[in-house]
């Protein structure tokens, strides 16, 4: 059985493709749960700057598609690693792309969990798929909805889009981060 | 050939104009090339510390102002001559120019443009043409090329969006303009070309002959959704064959 | 004798590619390994023997990333 | 049940305008609402109607008043700086009564502010009107994609009913975020024909139409005025809208609108929890303004929290409702996380706000 | 020749389309021969059910709508391209045009107007020409003649006010224009060609070829400062000078 | 003793720039202001200044921005419509804190109006802020030819010193009429140097400035807005001007503003000839609203009545001072003699209605 | 034989003369004693038997105040 | 010795010039008395319509250039005369060309004061000339004024202008209609 409720932010530099993590998310969370909510936050007039999006999940109405201390964080790049561990709930999981944030963390009421994101897209053949292993392995983690559902809501993104070609890749991306959250 | 001493001397670098503040641009915005054209004529003219620069709502709004290391004010959308044309009459001595996208000075400062050169001022308009919308993520703009795709001309731009906007030549066709010409920085010719252009149209100011215009064709990667490598194709393919290159007006003064 | 040396500056570029578009020369080429600050491939000096400080590169670069050196003999 | 759908507040703005029975729209890019000009120059075309993408802001409200006079339902979107652009027509539609909507996707002034970040600071511009004077436009305030989607539609049926402009005043969190929407067309009492209405082919009743000026149309200036406060004393009685939720046993009132108030409605959730006894009182149109609601709510409670992305905007609507009667404290744009751009007011901290006093 | 009875035939009244209302302009004002132009093209073209004009600020923001009984509405300062765009797009089997004096179109509404010619609007634009402001009593014009007094150029229009706005060839400049033309009323000849080149404009839109603009040369003898009779002078032999009378473009489509 | 002119409103306005020390004009006609441009065109090279046309009030807000950041003396001034077309620019002003002075000579609004007679429509425009919001403006009320001279020299000082735009408001009757006006030049505190003008020449402190946005010039958006705040909060505590005469014994306070001040002045001299007890409440400053000060002398009063060639602009601000404490009626356009646009509001009709409510 | 007559509508005249100017016949002179509503001298039409009705004051007055007719024989 | 209020009204249409009157009244009125304001009310977009301006003397402040009841009015048109007639306080006089004015007035609390201004204008060879002969009655009849001054202020308006040929004309025109008021 799911719980009723799961929040995430995600959190990295502008082109590392964190948006995207949330919109399939939410797409996949859809047929699950009555109420979703998605809120991206960025610079439209910056390219590059920071952004992160939160995705709620609930079966009551959404209050607030805002949180400030989210139970779960997905980071990117080392300074939002610095901020979301600062904002988590206790007792919250923050997901980091270990190839690129070296800190570990100084709270003891949250638990970092690693995963080798980069490292792993590189092995995959393309760098730009680092997310997608963050968001596998966030799922598998977590299990706010199954992983076939995470692949349907891929293939609704990419397919018929100019970017169709990279569909197998980033599912297969989502694929071995899902293992990567599962194997312990 | 003796085995003398070398000495390693400093051919290309930073302008001392430009300031040490990382652009605002995207990776192989041309924006960028042109900021070292102007830096350079500026200080070539010794006109660095007599400068004042006026830039329009676009992805130069901040971004000139941050990297030229001049008096800068940045603009209300379309609005730079008017604030240039007052600053210029008040410090009549400075060498006052706006530089402004093809959206800011061919959309909603076409008005603002045309009676700061119907009132026969005294200003340079450095006009950047990329085509497109950049900072506000690649809507249709004057310019943009028939057929060419945007975001709010999803099928390519029709018949009822008009035709390209062609600024330089509708510079050079008012009377009170004594300098018009386009360029572009897309191979390293057309850099040097584009810096004698420059030098030209400021000169033309400080001398009174009237306004000067200079258009810059420049790739904007992100919105044409296309590496900068293949924008400097597209450059030479596509926005050539609408946009000629050259001078279309240089006269000594258009009170003669 | 090698005439010209290059130093690019991995803070400021933004790894576009176009220096190594630019050169005459086929010096520069993009590197497997190296990131930029944004997280982009870095360009690399491949060819110093071949650099004749032309300056193509650093004028075309569009975030000032590049210095040109050119080795000036002093007997000259 | 009407069909579900996944969107942002944006496409909420588009699909419930097209919904609302809007064949023409003329806009200008601006951030953060881009994606509605963009979805609309797309989505136009396929429903028989017309995307014009207009020179400038200035423009697109005369384009706006040019299509209402033409007896269509037009509308144009825009955000803070641009609406300030319209101000001069907007004024004109209200001499002429033309019927029209216009969306405001607020952002953080004034001036360029933030370029396009979060922000309510467009208050009184919307509200008490910004252009020359002595009109009041009706002002709707969603909080949710589906109240955009709905309000959308019922924009387009009061500005028609009461030949006035309707804003849907929403901002750039609302315009960004993402709900599932009901497409839940609404049906409104039918309207007479927009007899007055410029074709270029002669009318029913034979006559031509002349849109000139307003005091013409009623004999005089006295008269014109008094037909338009007569006219806005008919909406100020039957189109006031606000929701109060919790407000029986409430001892703090918060009073919020727009994305501000989910905001606050998560910091009640959270401060019930603990078994604080807070309410919410959200205006759901800000002009006419729930002003004896208010009162009446806020007299109850013992104090009230104005909640608003900025730094004073709506306390002056508050305070004319409680007329220093209780406590008016104000929360405004300082309370962000961030002092940069993408800075936000998060529930916490309102509910921070909530625990200091109570 | 027999000595038949005669019959009395009017042979120049009201045209139909002109309403009852006295007019609002000066005495001796061409505004009045223009409403006439109007009315008769309108006419003869049996357009005036199909009629929708767009009267910009000016004299004739009133004037015209209350004079020539066809579907108008009186525009803010500048906008009527604006207006008039939205209506066409919405009717484009009527007859839209814009009626808007030299304040109007080339000072305020100068961006308004070129802009919906670069989107390649169906519209028909009548320029009126009186070389001032009217209906604000006599302020500098876009379209002054050098020297000429006004009331804020009260030792005559200078270099640093501009040279003089030239609609016509303005638009026949563009591509979107198929037509383009100036005429005058002031005398019975010119008269007749205002007539056969408004004609010519209007069918330029119904058959869709592209913009078409007239500009009107009028005489404003209150701003003038001259009796009617003076300024019918005034225009003959300065006016004339600086702006001739023509056809600056006459296409059958811009498309092609 | 200063010399002694006979001159308009409008005459005082131009004249009192030049002894403010304004040198650059730029303007747009528009009726019923037409005669200050006019002036200035005549008069500012005669002072080594520049006037220049515009080609619309978009463009003289514009140059008057610019001009400012140039670090020179400058103004515009425009009627309703236009200044409804300045809203964007005001707005930037604010931001970027450019001192100049704009002064609007209102007329009838919506719209176009009565093409330029009298009213006071333009309220909220100006005092409540029309263009992308959070900012205020000082807003000068004179209702003199002898006030306007003043002001406009008051006006030019204030905005150096708070580096903020400064209207003076002024409207159809006032700018028509004609008194004497005594030519006296004001003196005001020493103000430092515009270090941060755009000259194009090197700086004293060998820096370039550059003016892009407010928030970077603070370091991030909260600290400009409370360092927006904090000079408004300065400006409240130390401008608040008004005027308060019979109000030790009055039983009806009158609140009215500008020209219709004076009405209410005489309407005051006739009842108080009839030993009615009727003071006159006038804010100088609309912007500081004299709320305290209003409120203290309403509270006096047993009742407030407030005159306005409007229909209901100023009211919500004596509302807001009053908090529903004493009753206050509202006497609006439709006590004019007339109603075709040459109506006005007469004395005579004042002093009927305070019988009336006597 | 008189071709034409013309008709000045006095409550629409505001005297501006301009028939005066244009009557290619003399036919029309500003009055002495005769005033528009708005108080300027009323033109009259003074040579009734030099009139050829060929329209021209009619055309050219802005007023809309001329009416031109044309006496044309029935058996023609 | 004058007394130290007056207030006086011109009416008429565009063009016949009564806000020259009052401009140049006021001017007269600057020697004399302390305060002077003058107020015109027109269209300023409309020509030819209804114009009229007040002027008042005091030798106390003048509290509001307005005045709905004058004391004086000077009228040019038979509308104004319908309008000042009802308007006039008590006592007041109404001056009127009585070239153009047939209504003769109902009201008997106030004076009418005929004058054939036309008339005696078109004898001064200018029909134009007919608001300086009302001015010259009024002020013969009223005496707020010397009538020297009166004449050196309309010197003061017709000298170094465009229109200087008209001063002389003028100024005989004050002098004749001052001559009709102090007839009787
Ligand atoms: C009044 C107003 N309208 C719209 C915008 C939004 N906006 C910002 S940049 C821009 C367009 C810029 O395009 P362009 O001038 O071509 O400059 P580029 O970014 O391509 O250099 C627009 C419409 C704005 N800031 N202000
Ligand atoms: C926004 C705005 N600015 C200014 C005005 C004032 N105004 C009325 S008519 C006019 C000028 C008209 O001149 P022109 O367009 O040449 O028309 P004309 O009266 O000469 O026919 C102006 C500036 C206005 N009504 N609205
Ligand atoms: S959007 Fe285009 S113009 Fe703007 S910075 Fe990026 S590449 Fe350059
Ligand atoms: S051109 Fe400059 S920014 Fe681009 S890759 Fe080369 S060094 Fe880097
Ligand atoms: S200086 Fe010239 S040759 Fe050397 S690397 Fe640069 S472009 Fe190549
Ligand atoms: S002011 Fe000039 S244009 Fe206007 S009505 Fe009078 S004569 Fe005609
Ligand atoms: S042209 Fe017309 S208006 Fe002028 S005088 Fe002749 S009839 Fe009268
Ligand atoms: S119709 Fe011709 S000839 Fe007869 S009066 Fe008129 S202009 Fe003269
Ligand atoms: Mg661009
Ligand atoms: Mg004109």
């Amino acid at each position: 059985m799911q719980p009723k409720y799961f929040e995430v932010t995600f959190s990295g530099l502008g082109g590392k493709g964190v948006l995207t993590l949330g919109q399939i998310l939410a797409e996949a969370g859809m047929q699950l749960f009555k109420h979703v909510s998605y809120f991206p936050n960025y610079s439209p007039a910056m390219r590059g700057g920071e952004s992160e999006c939160t995705v709620i999940f609930s079966d009551n109405p959404i209050a607030s598609p805002l949180t400030f201390n989210p139970a779960h964080a997905v980071v990117m790049d080392p300074a939002s690693f610095t901020t979301f561990e600062m904002r988590l709930k206790p007792g919250g999981i923050i997901f980091c792309d270990d190839s690129v944030i070296s800190a570990k963390g100084e709270r003891n009421d949250i638990e970092v969990f690693h995963v080798p994101a980069s490292e792993k897209a590189i092995e995959l053949g393309d760098l730009q798929v680092a997310n997608m292993v963050l968001l596998g392995a966030y799922i598998g983690k977590v299990e706010s909805v199954p992983v076939g559902m995470l692949e349907r809501a891929v293939t609704k993104r990419f397919q018929g889009t100019r970017r169709e070609s990279l569909l197998e890749l980033n599912k297969k991306a989502v694929r071995e981060g899902n293992l990567l959250a599962r194997k312990p | 050939m003796s085995t003398s001493e070398q000495k390693k001397v400093l051919v290309c670098g930073k302008p001392e104009l430009r300031t040490g503040f990382p652009s605002l641009y995207c990776p192989g915005c041309h924006y960028g090339i042109i900021t070292r054209v102007i830096c350079e004529v500026l200080e070539e003219l010794k006109l660095g510390g007599k400068a004042i620069g006026f830039a329009g709502v676009g992805c130069s709004f901040g971004g000139a102002p941050i990297s030229i290391g001049i008096d800068w004010a940045s603009c209300p959308h379309g609005r730079a001559p008017a604030m240039a044309s007052a600053a210029k009459r008040i410090h009549p001595d400075a060498l006052v120019f706006t530089l402004q996208g093809d959206g800011d000075l061919g959309a909603i400062g076409l008005g603002c443009f045309l009676s700061a050169v119907l009132r026969n001022e005294n200003l340079t308009t450095i006009f950047l043409n990329n085509a497109g919308y950049g900072q506000t993520g690649g809507q249709l703009a004057p310019t943009t090329l028939t057929g060419m795709k945007t975001t709010t001309t999803q099928q390519g731009r029709r018949r009822e969006d008009g035709f390209p906007f062609h600024g330089a030549e509708l510079a050079a066709y008012h009377k009170a303009v004594a300098y018009s010409a386009r360029v572009t920085v897309h191979t390293p010719g057309n850099f040097k070309k584009a810096k004698r252009v420059l030098t030209t149209a400021f000169q033309k100011q400080m001398s009174g002959a009237g306004y000067s215009f200079v258009e810059f064709i420049s790739a904007c990667p992100s919105v044409w959704g296309m590496s900068p490598v293949d924008s400097v194709a597209y450059i030479q393919e596509h926005m050539l064959k609408e946009f000629p290159l050259g001078e279309f007006k240089n006269i000594d003064s258009i009170y003669d | 004798m090698t005439k010209g040396e290059i130093i690019i500056l991995d803070d400021t570029c933004k790894g576009c590619a176009l220096c190594v578009e630019y050169c005459p020369k086929g010096c520069i080429q993009i590197s497997r390994d190296k990131f930029t600050r944004s997280g982009a491939l870095l360009p690399e000096f491949i060819n110093p023997e071949e650099c004749v400080a032309c300056g193509t590169c650093g004028n075309m670069c569009p975030d000032f990333a590049i210095e040109v050196y050119k080795f000036i003999d002093e007997s000259e | 049940m009407a069909d579900r759908m996944f969107m942002t507040g944006n496409e909420a703005v588009a699909r419930g305008a097209i919904a609302g029975g809007c064949r023409y729209f003329f806009g200008y890019p601006i951030t953060p609402q881009n994606d509605i000009p963009e979805f609309m120059s797309r989505e136009m075309p396929k429903v028989g109607g017309v995307f014009v993408q207009s020179e400038s802001e200035v423009s697109s409200i005369y384009m706006v008043y040019g299509g209402a006079l033409a007896g269509a339902r037009v509308m144009t979107s825009t955000s803070s700086p641009g609406l300030a652009l319209m101000q001069e027509g907007i004024s004109y539609t209200a001499e002429i009564e033309a019927p029209c909507v216009v969306v405001n996707v607020s952002r953080m002034s004034p001036g360029i502010g933030t370029g396009g970040q979060a922000g309510q600071t467009d208050y009184r511009m919307v509200v008490k009107g910004g252009g020359q004077g002595g009109y009041h436009c009706i002002v709707l305030a969603p909080w949710s994609g589906q109240e955009i989607y709905e309000q959308m539609q019922l924009a387009f049926h009061l500005a028609d009913k009461y030949r006035i402009l309707c804003f849907v005043l929403s901002d750039y969190v609302l315009g960004q975020m993402a709900e599932a929407v009901e497409l839940k067309e609404l049906t409104f009492e039918e309207l007479p024909d927009k007899f007055w209405a410029l074709k270029g082919t002669d009318k029913k009743d034979g006559l031509r139409y002349m849109h000139t000026v307003g005091w013409l149309n009623y004999g005089g200036v006295i008269s014109w005025h008094e037909a338009l406060l007569k006219k806005f004393k008919r909406i100020e009685e039957n189109e006031v809208r606000y929701e109060a939720t919790h407000t029986d046993d409430a001892e703090l009132l918060l009073v919020s609108y727009g994305s501000t108030a989910r905001t606050c409605a998560k910091a009640i959730e959270m401060a019930r929890a603990e078994g604080m006894k807070v309410g919410l009182f959200r205006p759901i149109t800000l002009w006419p303004y729930p002003e004896a609601a208010l009162r009446e709510a806020a007299l109850k409670a013992k104090q009230v929290l104005c909640v608003e992305d900025s730094n004073g905007q709506m306390k002056e609507d508050v305070d004319l409702a409680v007329r220093a009667q209780v406590p008016v404290h104000y929360l405004g744009l300082w309370a962000r996380n961030s002092d940069q751009p993408n800075g936000l007011i998060f529930p916490e901290r309102v509910f921070e706000e909530i625990r200091r006093l109570l």
